[in-house]
């Protein structure tokens, strides 16, 4: 699904962000990626979907090398990903529901099944109430929410998450957590960033383990594996 | 383009021009206040053409004839002017015609030419109206060497003068009408372009989740075509109702000046300006968006 | 206000021009743009004036003198009218004189004048000025009531209608002078709310870090002075070259009509317009960040 | 030192975010105010620092009812404050130094002071290195740091943090909340928002817990206390 070959990101105030990473994704895998703050791994992501482009190496995604695309294809490309950004990146002039709605707007779902799903997704994400608001009147952890909540409403082949769970409470987190890995589970295969060290403790599932813009561990049913 | 897409690129657009309220209103008011200044130039620049267009009738040519010239030679010389290029009306003033007009001119002097009636010594005369000014250098000397006629008068000096002048004043309202109008291009535009920079980051952030270009764009460009149409069909209001008024308050107080009827000056304004504004609102979204767009 | 603090400001409204170059950009402009029109619009008046003052300045009144007046009579009057109110000027025409104008006026048509030489039937007179063409009502019937004075003739019709035109197109660009004037304050001031609105975030977090109202606005209003001044040094340096441009073009086609020459018309423009653009460009600033400060 | 009386907050939509909540935060207390999402804790802290005024009820901070402040004395009032706002909220055409920097320019500091105290605050949320990037160049975690450093740049009497550590890996925010306990121990009052049940339970501080706007639990040396 995913392949990372020898990938290198150098910021344009020459940052080494990232050298020579290399990994693989299956189709169907849960894989979390751990670090610290300021590792490399947002960068990832942000690679991944064409946010930035990386200085030298090869990105591979469902057999595409994505840093091959045509401009006029990356929004097709963009759609088979959901994505949460760790800022949130909600539009502040829609609604909860709004918000929910433009990502199945922008691929032209019917009036119907958008009316049918995006109620049922922010029922998902426990925020059915709130689907009036405005995201300036959201607490955080509905914010990110939401997010969520907009990133799996297409039912996205790859989900993306860059720490989904860093605003809320463990209970949410955790609820949060079985939702995705439910995804999951039902086919989609998931890269998550998080800093959460019991969850990922928990959930055993591949930790790829990244500082200082190098891979440092790659383990099937790890652990985070930091702290102490 | 599914209808459901067109829809919702409407209802966008008009959600969009009523959250962005301060964006909106202040791009309708650009355009209009702009496309008023233009207007207003352009009801200047109609009446200066109209003036000028006018001084340039006034421009004859005076062809004074011999005394022996009988009426059948006269209609003869006549048919040959009208057959010179450029002439567009000839008409023929008796003897006793040129000294009424003289006596006319002496005004509460006219005591003075109390002794003329008697011997006439004023010559009948053609006066002739051409096409244009330039058309006089052409036409007067042929004129001259026609048999009968005495002198020809054609005020070359003034003519030149007067043809210069005019195309001065064409040239330079057509120069300050194009200034003008690309300044209103261009203010619109700088209004816009402020309007979806303030909007950037929800651009960037309908990028990243995958929408194309287009999907973007059209109810950006929807709520430009409709903030421009509001404010050029607001600008045209204002300069027909000011024009109108104009005229009528002219009219009332000097009679020799008026201003071109409303009906020929600004009556097309509302159109125009609605269609002008129109498009600046279109285009300026359209290209004012596109820097935004490469993420 | 410590040195550090003013330090503080001017280095940060430099960077702020600099960092926000798109919207400094579309600031300048704008003040530039709009004052360009205002000026051209300004030196149009400026011209339009010169001209009405001038047509004033050709209404005169001519009295006609009895054949019977002597050179001491003549005197007497002279002073007798110039003492009237209003009167600007007194210039005596012979017998002689007037024979040759009336000459000079047949033109080509001279030769028709030649009887008269023998026993010159034109009387003497005085071509006098006045200050205004309102005072032609006052100074005519008290120089016809003079002894020696044959008949005044001071075209009634002419002089009013001059007149209401002047004032019409005094009053009518003064107008528009102010309706220009407003609309260029609000475009430039329209512009500089865009440019805030779209750092009102920004503005917000200043507020909630605990920076006083004036700690944000003072850089905001140097930003706006700064580019105010710019925009306005550069429409005036444009329109001062434009000008000066087009009165020698003018000057060089056509002989009789004349610009007003540029030293008179524009060459105060640039401290005007620079002082005019510094002034909307802070006011605008205060004006449009004081609603961003109340959180 | 804080004192909350009756204080209800009911927003514009109706929804009631704290009714009748009452406590006392004494001098020199670190407090942590927990919660499930949505609970109102991000509101307390909005109260405190008049983001927002409470519906009914008094807030009293140093002896001063904050409801009662003139326009003009609020922004002397927020200056005694240190915040870390949920979002951040750095200012996106500041340098990392800079947006330090500018904290202690509104108290009007000297150049002197600023010079010497922005790279030691700096050092001790470890992005010296990180001095000249804009905030769009830095990672989650390393804006989360330029919040915290910016909100205890001018040593406050009182810090409030909100989520202070949601986008930081555990050692990262092990580290941060040692320096907020040091800070704390110096004299600072603080009151902490904080998921981390980890932290909350290893620092046995006082622990207010609110539910769905009514504080339900008031603890001396607490425990998160959520979750299983
Ligand atoms: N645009 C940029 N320009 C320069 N440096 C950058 C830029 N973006 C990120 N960096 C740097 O690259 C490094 C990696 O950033 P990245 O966002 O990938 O970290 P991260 O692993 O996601 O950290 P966190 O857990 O804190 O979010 C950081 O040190 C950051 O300062
Ligand atoms: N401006 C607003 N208008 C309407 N409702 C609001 C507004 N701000 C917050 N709310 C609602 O008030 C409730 C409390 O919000 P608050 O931000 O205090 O939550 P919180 O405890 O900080 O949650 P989190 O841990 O997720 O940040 C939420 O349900 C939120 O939806
Ligand atoms: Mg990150
Ligand atoms: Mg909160």
């Amino acid at each position: 699904m995913i392949e990372l070959k020898n990938v290198s990101k150098v910021y344009k105030n020459n940052h080494i962000a990232l050298s020579n990473v290399n990994f693989k994704v299956q189709k169907g895998e849960f894989v979390f990626l751990v670090g610290p703050s300021g590792a490399g791994k947002s960068t990832i992501l942000k690679l991944l979907m064409k946010e930035i482009e990386p200085t030298s190496g090869d990105i591979v995604v469902n057999n595409v090398n994505i840093t091959n695309l045509k401009r006029k294809e990356i929004p097709y490309y963009r759609r088979s990903i959901g994505v949460v950004f760790q800022d949130f990146r909600l539009l502040p002039d829609k609604t909860v529901y709004e918000n929910v709605e433009f990502a199945m707007q922008i691929v032209e779902a019917s009036h119907k099944d958008i009316k049918k799903r995006v109620p049922q997704v922010l029922d998902m994400v426990g925020l059915y109430s709130k689907q009036k608001n405005y995201p300036h009147q959201l607490s955080g952890g509905e914010q990110q929410r939401v997010a969520i909540a907009r990133a799996i409403v297409n039912n996205p082949k790859l989900l993306i998450c860059d720490e989904p769970t860093g605003n809320l409470d463990p209970d949410t987190a955790q609820e949060i957590m079985s939702l995705i890995n439910d995804i999951n589970k039902s086919g989609t295969t998931v890269l998550m960033v998080t800093h959460a060290k019991d969850l990922v403790d928990r959930m055993k599932k591949r930790v790829i383990a990244i500082e200082k813009g190098v891979i440092v561990r790659d383990q099937q049913r790890g652990v985070y594996g930091y702290e102490d | 383009m599914r209808i459901n897409t067109i829809k919702y690129y409407i209802k966008e657009s008009l959600k969009s021009v009523y959250r962005n309220r301060i964006m909106s209103l202040a791009s309708i008011t650009t355009v209009a206040a702009t496309l008023f200044i233009l207007g207003v130039f352009m009801a200047l620049a109609i009446n200066v053409n109209r003036f000028a267009a006018n001084v340039e009738d006034m421009i004859e040519i005076t062809a004074f004839l011999k005394d022996d010239v009988t009426t059948l030679k006269q209609q003869e010389l006549e048919r040959q002017i009208r057959e010179i290029q450029g002439v567009v009306s000839v008409e023929y003033e008796s003897k006793e015609k040129a000294l009424e007009k003289f006596k006319e001119q002496l005004g509460e002097n006219k005591d003075l030419a109390k002794g003329l009636e008697e011997s006439n010594p004023l010559p009948a005369s053609f006066i002739i109206k051409v096409d244009s000014p330039d058309s006089v250098e052409y036409v007067s000397p042929r004129i001259a060497q026609l048999e009968g006629v005495l002198k020809v008068k054609d005020a070359k000096k003034t003519v030149q003068t007067i043809g210069k002048l005019v195309k001065i004043v064409r040239y330079s309202s057509t120069v300050l009408m194009i200034i003008l109008g690309t300044i209103s291009i261009f203010l619109i535009s700088n209004t816009i372009k402020l309007t979806v920079f303030a909007r950037k980051r929800e651009i960037s952030i309908m990028k990243y989740i995958g929408a194309t270009d287009w999907f973007i764009r059209w109810p950006f460009i929807l709520e430009g075509l409709l903030l421009g149409l509001i404010g050029g069909f607001i600008a045209a209001l204002i300069v027909e109702n000011a024009y109108t008024y104009a005229a009528n308050a002219i009219k009332h107080n000097i009679m020799i000046f008026t201003l071109v009827p409303p009906q020929e000056a600004v009556k097309q304004f509302w159109w125009q300006f609605s269609l002008l504004g129109t498009l600046i609102g279109g285009f300026g979204s359209y290209i004012s968006i596109r820097r935004f767009l490469s993420v």
